[in-house]
């Protein structure tokens, strides 16, 4: 069952007193609506995974990494790699966090994620196969929430990003006779075959205010968020809408033209950090 | 989406001869279950989905009580023999605890949950038979058996996908479109206030295309918004009969 | 853990009313005793499965659908194709029911039909299988309760033979090179093979007073019941007693007189509406 | 039931030497453990089974109590290596949760639960070797731990199989006749009030093999019962010297 | 989530008498502080088990049974069989167990078992492969603790000892065709291969005084111990600290003094056992 | 412990080119979490771990609550990508569900539990990479994160693993010396108060060794316990400048 959260409560002063900030065009960081956070990246924080890094969005810290193993592909596409995502709250992150497989959110999030990464074919699964129909590398990605200041999706999609882009696939040697395959780990050469960046872009609403990154204290307040995954070629790759609130029609002209302006510039920041 | 597209639009007209704009056939009944406090049945082309009410009641286990509201759960569950190919495992999927809380947040702004402190309303949508848009025609007939219960809503509650099929913006996919097609975008909508509650989007979209797209998804919410408005009549009416 | 369950609470002035009908010989809907509320048939209503019925009993409503697949067979009866009975209590069936996995009532249920079709041989199993040993026809059949007004098993009996009684085995091709098993689920031929039709008759018992087919009302006064599995040739073909009261050793005499002639009708009227 | 059918009575005798109406050697001890309130074992020919009670005692979860009565919880468990074959999984079978409810519901009618409103009174049943008839033997055995925790009854239940093997019926099958056998008719009663807590019938019988089983059954039955109250006695007697 | 456990409440004037007794050298059953309760030993109580044994200490009573399967070795141990301990506290043995999975305890009380077999090489599990790196034998053994009168993790390895001393393997038949393996049990010849015994010896802490074996309610007064596996030769094959309390430093002489005289007596009972 | 040893000590150097009584290198950072109550990450040589605390907080379930002291609840879980090898799956294994517990029993003698009635203190440890040495890294971090969290201790508590690789005692075992080596024998203390509060040993050791082995373990607590207060002053000095 998915049942409605608690609300947070948050005194109405305190609230008044972000909205009138809000209302003014800023976050109550003072940065304006439309503009994210410092990120900062660490990369290969977990030497035991074929890839890792850590974002900081703010105080929001996010986890990702991946293990990459030789499996079989989907039935329904022999001739592809596998694409695997999860995602955890850790119990770390919040208060409001209990440990435990993971909830609707971290499902919903991971699910968010790998729509994101499947639908535009960020990564190339196509070129994944080793012996086609038979074995094909299969890429776990896992996303560890660490540290919650709002604006998760986002963050973790940076994560992911960069998590597949740092990727270099490990050597593989088939044995004709037996057709056992061995990886050697030690042996990196071919970074993934990627296809294209995408970035997700979430837009809050906050009353009648749209806005983004918003930190966790403000997130409490939004009565609803749409994420946009947006493509280096300005199209869109996925969206969803969460929250108990809703949007209007003639908001979606807005939220839109956002998600592409600030898409574009996230697709940039991931860029650099990749190379 | 898969990468073999066979040719789903010929001449204009779709694989079962609606054009883009059309929806599938639908069927609705209200008030199908002796014991729910409220239910709904909903066909559109092949499928079909029972949605039951119980509420507003007193909440079980008591700490998910809230002081201010009523809650709402709700579990969306597809019937093991509801999927083409293999059985389904009754196990709950990642996809329908997703969905569960897609087509909550699909209803809870048009219900009036302040009415109700310390109760719970709880929505079952059970899939009997799956051939595309089961969401939404889970949310369609939710906010149906939210009526026949007799929860006061702001508006009810339709929804419908549009998509991208062969390069053109198509209403209503049934489940080769959806499989085969390049983009499916279910959209939720409380039509006599233009306020929309559920947006996803599978596939992708120029900003064009999905400007069209929506618009689309909301001409065919109104019509379907009719549909649920005789539904509810035809029961009324029965009823005093 | 088993526990007992709560006692629904009848108010005494209703108990009263219902015995006192009930010693009459009637039911609250004033049909005799031992007559069985009107009973609807709806066929394919879920075409995505390979068989599908929805019955109503009086207001009692249940789904049965059957799923085919091909498996291996058990390794104690290689050459018998597999059977597979579940049952669940949906939520919105009854206030009562929770969601969940089957409990105990669902299990114990889904296990007196799997029995009351296995012993006496309903399916002809033996002529399930595709490659002996290896390769047989797997019936997954799965009932759902979608409506608790009372007589759940019997219901759910009809609603397991007539989704068997229509099942037509669609045509599979073996390639004669791989051996892979291909189904072609458009072109359906043989009917399931039955041996025989088989119904259950569930005696409920009142104070002192003997009944069938009780509403859900009815059914929360009974202390006790026993459903017999009365095959066509009038033999009985399992038994199980439910509840936290008894049955005497005399009563049996009545109970088996009752559902071999009940039984009987059951059987007939699934005959008729399989045709 | 499966289909080769060795012979299972030659000469008017089972495998076991035993004549159709006779019961296995059964070995009854009250009060085996420390810690429960109540203990006992039985075994019926290699089938041996522990029951424990606990209780009256207060209930955990709070929620399950019920204001006018005891709740009675009951586990039949089999030990991961009592069964022949391969190690059975500790997760709890179909079968288990079946038999846990059988297996109190045939206990219920004895016990009188309304002289112990808000309590939980719990069975624990575990089988140590499986040879047939764990469940009757597990009901024989509960319902002496029962006793020997002090809870009021009002009878004994005592139990045991009958089935019809070769075409005989029998008395207290074990594991290759109910494994090769026709059919397995499970009983439990009350013996001194003659009233019937538990019947299960796997198998065809005709109306008239399912009289004569009865009645063979009901006289097993009572020759357990004897046995019953003589290690009650034995027990008591211990002590008390 | 492991979380601390309720500390079971012991009147202040028993609490007294106890550390009284102890005090002077005794346990409460008037044994000396290091001498273990009378053991007694019930042999294949379980006949479908391939090795069954009933220790009672004192009236603690632990039940260990042997299931025997061929199976598949650890990939990274292809030539050696499998050894696989659990455990589990039945609810039967003490009010406070609850039905349902093995929670920590019974976790921890497996691993300690299983580490004390494993790491002295009780087993010689290179000497049970069948088909070195495909077919292996694998040793299920399950531990049932079904009355808890103290001290259960010496009294579950004494159980664990006997039921493999005691085991015989049967004889199997590998068809030189199929390479199936047939298992018959009525024969059973070779002892399974033991490298050496082993005994745990568990020392508690009640206050600042040491001592072993201790009855359930003086181990509820315990505020740590400390396991030792000792094996035959003399040395520690295996140690693991329990308890909300600790040791001090100096305590470890006398802790290890104990343990390998205590343990070389277990062994010797062990071995007689066994003849 | 694998049959097959690969030399792991040449001329006195192990395979990093530690002496047998060296430390990894070690980096500390306090406070590195802005929700969690308190936080610390240990690294040592490649092992990278990662705890933090909430608490003293309300217990839920309330049925955990003790009146007379705060309960300790511990996780201990490693990361799905923390390992080599394939990923490991989230469920908790039973070797996670052991170490929780030895990790809380390792710090419940220092915390002065009975200062805080009817709360709990949570304790999650999260191993981000792991070399060798997850669980002692885990307690020296948590008390790092205890002590960030205001809870009151005795003193912190520092651990180490000691072990017998090739035939010598070594300190700081890595994962190849863990996996090929003779014996592992992790330990932890409250270093100024001498009080041993986690011993465990995999492995086999003679007695002399093992009183050898314990010797060196305290030796390098008692330096970790120096980094462990270094680190909490260099956050203290920061945060007040």
């Amino acid at each position: 069952m998915s049942v409605t959260p608690e609300t947070p409560i948050i005194p109405k002063v305190k609230r008044d007193a972000i909205l009138n900030v809000l209302s003014k065009g800023f976050h109550i960081d003072k940065r304006p609506l439309y503009s994210y956070r410092n990120i900062e990246i660490v990369k290969n924080v977990a030497p035991n995974a074929d890839s890792s890094v850590l974002v900081k969005l703010g105080h929001t810290q996010v986890l990702a990494g991946i293990k990459l193993e030789i499996g079989q592909p989907f039935p329904d596409n022999p001739d592809e790699g596998v694409l695997i995502v999860n995602a955890e709250y850790v119990p770390a992150a919040s208060p409001s966090f209990e440990p435990g497989p993971p909830d609707e959110n971290a499902i919903e999030l991971a699910r968010v994620i790998d729509r994101s990464l499947r639908e535009p074919r960020v990564v190339a699964l196509d070129k994944l196969a080793i012996i086609p129909g038979k074995k094909v590398w299969v890429i776990w990605l896992d996303i560890y929430i660490l540290d919650h200041d709002g604006n998760l999706v986002d963050a973790s999609m940076i994560g992911a990003m960069l998590a597949l882009a740092q990727l270099k696939l490990p050597r593989i040697d088939v044995d004709p006779n037996t057709g056992e395959i061995k990886i050697d780990k030690s042996q990196r050469e071919t970074p993934l075959p990627l296809n294209r960046y995408v970035a997700t872009v979430t837009v809050y609403k906050i009353e009648d205010i749209l806005l983004i990154d918003p930190t966790a204290e403000e997130e409490a307040m939004a009565t609803a968020s749409i994420t946009m995954a947006i493509t280096e070629e300005g199209n869109i790759g996925g969206i969803q809408k969460r929250g108990l609130g809703y949007f209007e029609e003639k908001e979606f002209d807005r939220i839109v033209e956002i998600s592409l302006s600030k898409g574009k510039e996230l697709i940039e920041l991931i860029k650099q950090y990749t190379k | 989406m898969k990468r073999e597209k066979p040719q789903l639009i010929i001449n204009g007209r779709r694989l079962d001869g609606r054009a883009p704009q059309d929806l599938r056939p639908i069927k609705i009944e209200v008030g199908v279950l002796k014991n729910a406090d409220g239910s709904a049945i909903v066909e559109i082309g092949n499928t079909k989905v029972l949605a039951a009410v119980y509420g507003p009641r007193e909440v079980v286990p008591k700490h998910q009580e809230q002081i201010d509201r009523a809650i709402i759960r709700c579990r969306y569950r597809m019937l093991s023999f509801s999927t083409p190919g293999e059985r389904k495992s009754p196990a709950p999927s990642r996809r329908e605890i997703e969905l569960s809380k897609v087509i909550r947040e699909a209803l809870e702004p048009a219900i009036l949950s302040y009415q109700f402190p310390r109760t719970a309303i709880d929505i079952y949508v059970e899939v009997i038979n799956a051939d595309g848009g089961t969401r939404t025609a889970g949310i369609t007939a939710a906010s149906l058996a939210l009526a026949d219960a007799g929860i006061p809503m702001l508006d009810l509650v339709a929804a419908v996908a549009v998509g991208k099929v062969n390069g053109v913006i198509v209403l209503d996919l049934n489940e080769v479109e959806d499989m085969y097609g390049e983009a499916d975008m279910p959209v939720a909508a409380m039509p006599s206030l233009k306020r929309i509650t559920m947006l996803q989007l599978n596939g992708v979209l120029t900003p064009d295309e999905f400007r069209q797209a929506l618009a689309l998804a909301l001409d065919g919410i109104n019509r379907i918004y009719q549909l649920q408005k005789d539904a509810l009549r035809r029961k009324y009416v029965e009823a005093s009969e």
